[in-house]
């Protein structure tokens, strides 16, 4: 934790400014709902649900390729840039596979895998494919097997598998968890969509069935233990952002809202409440940033801030969800509020690659060290 | 269980043996439909008309209304509802549809309806032939209920009604409506009168109804809009100017803490869905697993599980110790916690179930991997009704505070 | 859990009553007050301040014997009359050794001690020397001994040891836990007070120097698993009299202080607590009686009732407390008011036999079963 | 530890490289009397002096007021202080006794004082060798300050003060108290005015200063009783009536939320004390059983901790944040929170820290066998006066809903 200020610098003021002008103008929380809540049928089919157009016109901004290193072409931007960016695709929840082709990167970078890293420059996105069914949170807890070259077996919990054209394996190889880079319309692969509460990400299950695959990494352990913090940053900076989101709505519905010839925020059952909510955003965007800069000023602190930072993320996301709904009233409990689609997101974003306590006992496991037998 | 047989009198012990004899025979066994979680989320015809089924059934075995008097359907009992509930539940039947009836509108009627209204509205409420529903809430009076603006202007002996409620549960099946109505603008409260509206006969007529999606996706509570609407002032209940009066009645009943016990089935759902309990917690997080060790193991989840079992047992108990007069202070200090900590814990054991879940909390209803069926997430979803409908936490927290604590009121 | 009405009778009644008036006659809290804050120095030696004269009475009355079977002479009241008699106890904070005498009473009865059982119906008081100096609060914790008929060691947290004439002994000896009856004045006994933050009690060190001891039982550990719901009950009972009286006293107080022209009551950010408190008041008295009840009427679910009754109790102490603390504002932060009495009591009781997370693991493992290795 | 040095100008370099060296020459050492958690619990004149002596050291060695003015005895340079806190802390040195001084009076009085009172004040308050207090609060006025009723009532170029001030730190020890009174009966707000008060000059002739005791068995705070006490107008500050406006000043830096950077040391305190930090309840876990076990491995104290020390961790990132406008929204977001979680994480911590002890958080301060010697129940108590002082944590949450969150005000 060197730096005062993160390095934080103008360029990354830029990006961030720029994202938020981007979503503001072209993509307001009406078209959002307009977008993904058409059908609120209970049980209906999965479907991916996002604004393509939108999609191109970010990869011409060169987004995705954000943090992609230099020599594979990418932008190399720090992490708090890519913090700040993030944040904003969180505030306008933006149905994309910006997070997931993010978290690909870091995991490529680690493995300083070139050629996929340049798939990323060329507009492809991609998604991580790392998670069983059971244990989902654990580094090694793929259920795919790589054995005479060829993947089988399925992998869980896949983000955003219906928007992407590459994903990123971790299968057990007989030594080891090795990485490979597949292309999703691969012979042999099949692609199932759960049916999730988000309505603003999809979800599913991809199938190996004897599976031809780029090899990338013969130390997948490493490499994403390597990636991680990083990928629980993105996840706590699109939180950050969906939360500030639900704090200023939810504000500006309890200045307007009145009952007892008084606006709800007069009373203190609604007020402290939200303070509350804003406290919680502050302490997870100062963990963020503190978090993001340790990346490249202080590498060795960086799991630690990511655990802290995640445990506080996931923490915001389902108080700040709770009490987006409770001060909205009977409104906020209607499909036509635009307050459900944040608390699903959220929700979703809270369980993502760890909850607050998983996260919490891995920092307990650094900070105390390992519970003694 | 709780074994509330020992202290039975004679003539409850009698009706108790009466009522498992006739349960057995008339159970209505599985329903071929799926039910939702609560009354309130009925949302087709076939669902209904199961339910309604069974609670004619109820109703002709004697089940319904027993405590009532015999000249407005009832069973001219004394303390023998609780029997029967107590027996519904044990064998597990559905619930009633008519919760709405039941619960709010009956007593209602009872106290402060005129007799001829009383004989022709109660025998078809507790046979669950026409469903109630309750018009109370609009878009600018929520937790201000006393600020309703649908307005009831006098002509002659009738009254012409205009105005826009919402959250209104079950108006899509509703032959009648409980309605809280401004008749003079001058004054807040002693400005209200208290109705019932006959709102099926009337639809197309005077009356709009139009299903409001939850955010579960769901549908269950709508809109209803009156457009001179054309009413008997024999609807009225209780004095011109007395509504306020009359809906306390109302909410007295739906926050558990009224003096009539209300008919009450409902052991069925505790079976098929798994998320009517913290118990039920417990096979959950057995069935599970996280870093390879079943979550049933995890001593932070352990922990958790034991503080929804003991809130839980905490309010049953409250239930209990209701009866020992000697061991309470101010009468109504336990019954108006009911609606506000069952509400509550209801939802701290979802949130709960969905950290047990964990990854697998994404998958949703219709899911074939998710956990539970999926149910959870959507109790949890639901459990933003309970602790807004009905007086939102926040508001049963002032009704404590003030009329049981004493506290200077807050608005 | 056989009755709607816990058996709660007319007797039981009348002995709650009387003792309320007895407490609201002869010890109002300004006497508790001067009686043991006289000196507020920090670090003062500790003392055992109470009113003996009072405690006379009580013996008169009959009350420590309320526990006591028939067949040793005692009233054999059942454990619903004697949970509403202390918590009149706890709503005084009475300093007395009433706690520890009935907790006593109930290992003697559960160990058929005919004899020490009249000591206590002849008036003796008496106190549990059970305690290790760590691990309190399981059943084998004592460091005391017993080999070749005699007792050596040291007993922690004996409660109220300053106001009582006999403590019941757990030692370790070769084969089993057994149970002791000593007198304190006996040879070879040592007193040490602790120095404690709670004011209305004390607690010391016994230490045991070779001394002679009347052996009671050689099944300590079944003994004592049979008591303790019972001991958990006595103290669950107090902390819900004083916490009544802070939910009160702290109301009152909110009645009457005025600020920005309103009663504080007014003030969501005061009520709504309050209303929290009482809402926990209520749990806890709830699970007493059922507890209470369940020693008779249900005694298989008399363990798991009473682990619910004190979880719920530690926590009511220590919620109360804050609450009624921070909402007298200043006032309650001196010396002179009131509510740090009840304060330093409580957080005293929250911890005695066993925390609220320490009772609800115990819980678990009745009710989930143990932790599978 | 936080490695501030790499973004330092090339004068904050020069200047943090003169205050280690300093540092390491003028150290105080360990303090021969036993120095209580905070400086407003001092209670003897040997703690006073000790503390005194080193104060009046750091500020000859020009670590103490160096962002102020030359020209009222400061140091006349910019954003320095920072350092020679940030190296303060690093040496663990004693904190400063006149915290009320360097942290509320010295600012409003640079802000709103006439230049002569400043040139006169200042430097005596910067050396420790004047102690001041802050008369705000009265039994009347608590979180309602602007009811205050200590009125100052004209006479001449004098003004005579009478009135009750409590929960006055330090007033036993202090030579001047920055006071709030009523110099205008007939308008709240406007109708006060600020002054400085010498107070102890006055002792026995106008001026009464009685120690209160806090709960913990500590004096530190009091009442002071002002009868006919005459003051000079010089000893305003600001213009008759803008007391208010000038006490925000005061409020402001006492939040930790002013622009002034304020003197402060302390890192003595998180060696001697362990009771500072939530990283101490790592190694309070580690020393203490449970069931035959260390505490530090019971996974709902492990999570426990971990929830304090990011609580701990954010509010310290907080503060670096708070110097990056680009990620800021409300200039006042970050520095309102400062004092309501500062208090509040410091009542946690104490709270788990007795959960850890358990049975022997029983044993307080002065008894042998007590873990930590005492000290966590004593700083549990204490931690009171912290969510209570200086507005209440329910005053702090109303300020930042209004004046942040633009929130309608609560009163």
């Amino acid at each position: 934790m060197s730096s005062n200020t993160y390095e934080f610098n103008q360029d990354a003021a830029l990006l961030k400014d720029s994202a938020r002008k981007f979503f503001s103008e072209k993509f307001p929380v009406e078209k959002l709902h307009e977008l993904v809540a058409q059908d609120p049928t209970l049980g209906r089919t999965p479907q991916s649900l996002w604004f393509e157009e939108l999609w191109q016109e970010i990869i011409e901004l060169g987004w995705p390729m954000v943090a992609v290193p230099e020599s594979a072409g990418g932008l190399a931007m720090p992490a708090v840039a890519v913090a700040g960016l993030v944040e904003e695709f969180g505030r306008a929840a933006f149905p994309s596979p910006m997070l997931s082709t993010l978290a690909a990167t870091y995991v490529l970078s680690a493995a300083d895998a070139i050629g996929p890293l340049e798939d990323i420059c060329s507009g492809e996105a991609a998604s991580l494919a790392i998670a069983g069914s059971k244990d989902s949170w654990g580094l090694a807890s793929t259920e795919v097997t790589y054995s005479n070259g060829k993947l089988s077996g399925t992998a869980h919990y896949v983000q955003d598998v219906g928007k992407v054209q590459k994903i990123l394996v971790s299968a057990h190889s007989n030594s080891d968890l090795q990485l490979f880079w597949v292309d999703l319309r691969s012979d042999g692969v099949t692609l199932d969509l759960d049916t999730i509460v988000d309505l603003t990400r999809d979800q599913g299950r991809v199938s190996f069935h004897n599976v031809e695959a780029v090899p990338i990494s013969v130390k997948g352990l490493s490499v994403l233990a390597e990636a991680m913090p990083k990928i629980w940053m993105l996840v706590s900076a699109d939180i950050a952002g969906a939360a500030e989101w639900q704090l200023q709505t939810t504000v500006d519905y309890v200045n307007t809202r009145k009952q007892f010839d008084k606006a709800l925020g007069f009373f203190q059952a609604i007020k402290h409440p939200l303070v509350d909510v804003m406290i919680k955003v502050d302490e997870t965007r100062s963990l963020l940033y503190s978090m993001a800069n340790a990346v490249s000023a202080a590498p060795e602190k960086a799991l630690q801030l990511s655990h802290m930072l995640k445990a506080s993320a996931s923490d915001l996301a389902g108080f700040a969800s709770g009490r987006s709904v409770q001060s909205h009233g009977g409104i906020g409990f209607t499909w036509e509020c635009y307050v459900h689609l944040y608390f699903k997101r959220q929700k979703h974003s809270q369980m993502l690659f760890g909850d607050a306590t998983w996260h919490r006992a891995r920092l307990a496991d650094i900070l105390i060290g390992p519970v003694t037998a | 269980m709780v074994d509330m047989q020992r202290k039975d009198t004679s003539e409850q012990a009698r009706f108790r043996d009466y009522c498992r004899e006739w349960l057995s025979e008339h159970h209505p066994g599985e329903p071929e439909v799926r039910i939702p979680q609560s009354p309130l989320e009925i949302m087709t015809v076939e669902q209904m008309d199961y339910l309604q089924r069974w609670q004619k059934s109820a109703y002709d075995g004697g089940l319904v209304g027993c405590d009532y008097p015999v000249e407005v359907g009832g069973g001219g009992r004394k303390d023998l509802q609780r029997i029967a509930n107590d027996e519904m539940l044990r064998a597990r039947t559905p619930y009633f549809p008519n919760v709405i009836g039941l619960g709010m509108a009956a007593p209602t009627v009872l106290y402060h309806g005129q007799d001829a209204l009383k004989q022709r509205l109660l025998p078809k409420l507790f046979s669950g032939e026409d469903i109630w529903c309750q018009g109370f809430s609009e878009p600018g009076a929520g937790s201000d209920l006393a600020s309703v603006q649908t307005f009831a202007q006098k002509s002659g002996e009738k009254w012409i009604i205009n105005g826009h409620k919402v959250w209104t549960s079950l108006a899509h099946f509703a032959e009648w409506m409980i309605i809280l109505l401004r008749t003079d603008k001058s004054h807040k409260y002693d400005g209200l009168s208290y109705f019932v509206v006959p709102i099926k006969s009337a639809l197309g007529n005077g009356v709009t109804v139009k299903p409001l999606i939850k955010m579960t996706g769901e549908t269950g509570f709508n809109e209803v809009i009156f457009e001179n609407l054309e009413i008997d002032d024999s609807f009225r209940l209780d004095e011109l100017g007395r509504g306020w009066q009359v809906a306390m009645t109302t909410l007295l009943h739906e926050r558990g803490a009224g003096d009539l016990h209300v008919p009450r089935a409902g052991g069925l759902k505790s079976r098929s869905a798994h998320t009517s309990n913290a118990m039920s917690l417990i096979s959950l997080a057995k069935e599970l697993t996280r870093d390879g060790k079943r979550v049933a193991d995890d001593p932070i989840i352990r922990d958790r599980i034991m503080r929804c079992i003991i809130r839980e047992q905490g309010l049953s108990e409250n239930q209990r110790r209701g009866r020992v007069t000697e061991l309470l202070d101010h009468p109504m200090r336990i019954p108006l916690q009911n609606k506000l900590l069952s509400s509550e814990i209801a939802q701290e054991i979802a949130s709960l179930a969905i950290d047990i879940e964990g990854a697998a909390s994404s998958l949703y209803v219709g899911d074939e991997n998710a956990p539970a069926g999926g149910q959870w997430p959507l109790a949890y979803l639901n459990s933003y009704g309970m602790t807004i409908a009905a007086g939102t936490s926040e508001v049963q927290r002032n009704i404590l505070g003030e009329r049981v604590l004493g506290l200077a009121k807050s608005k």
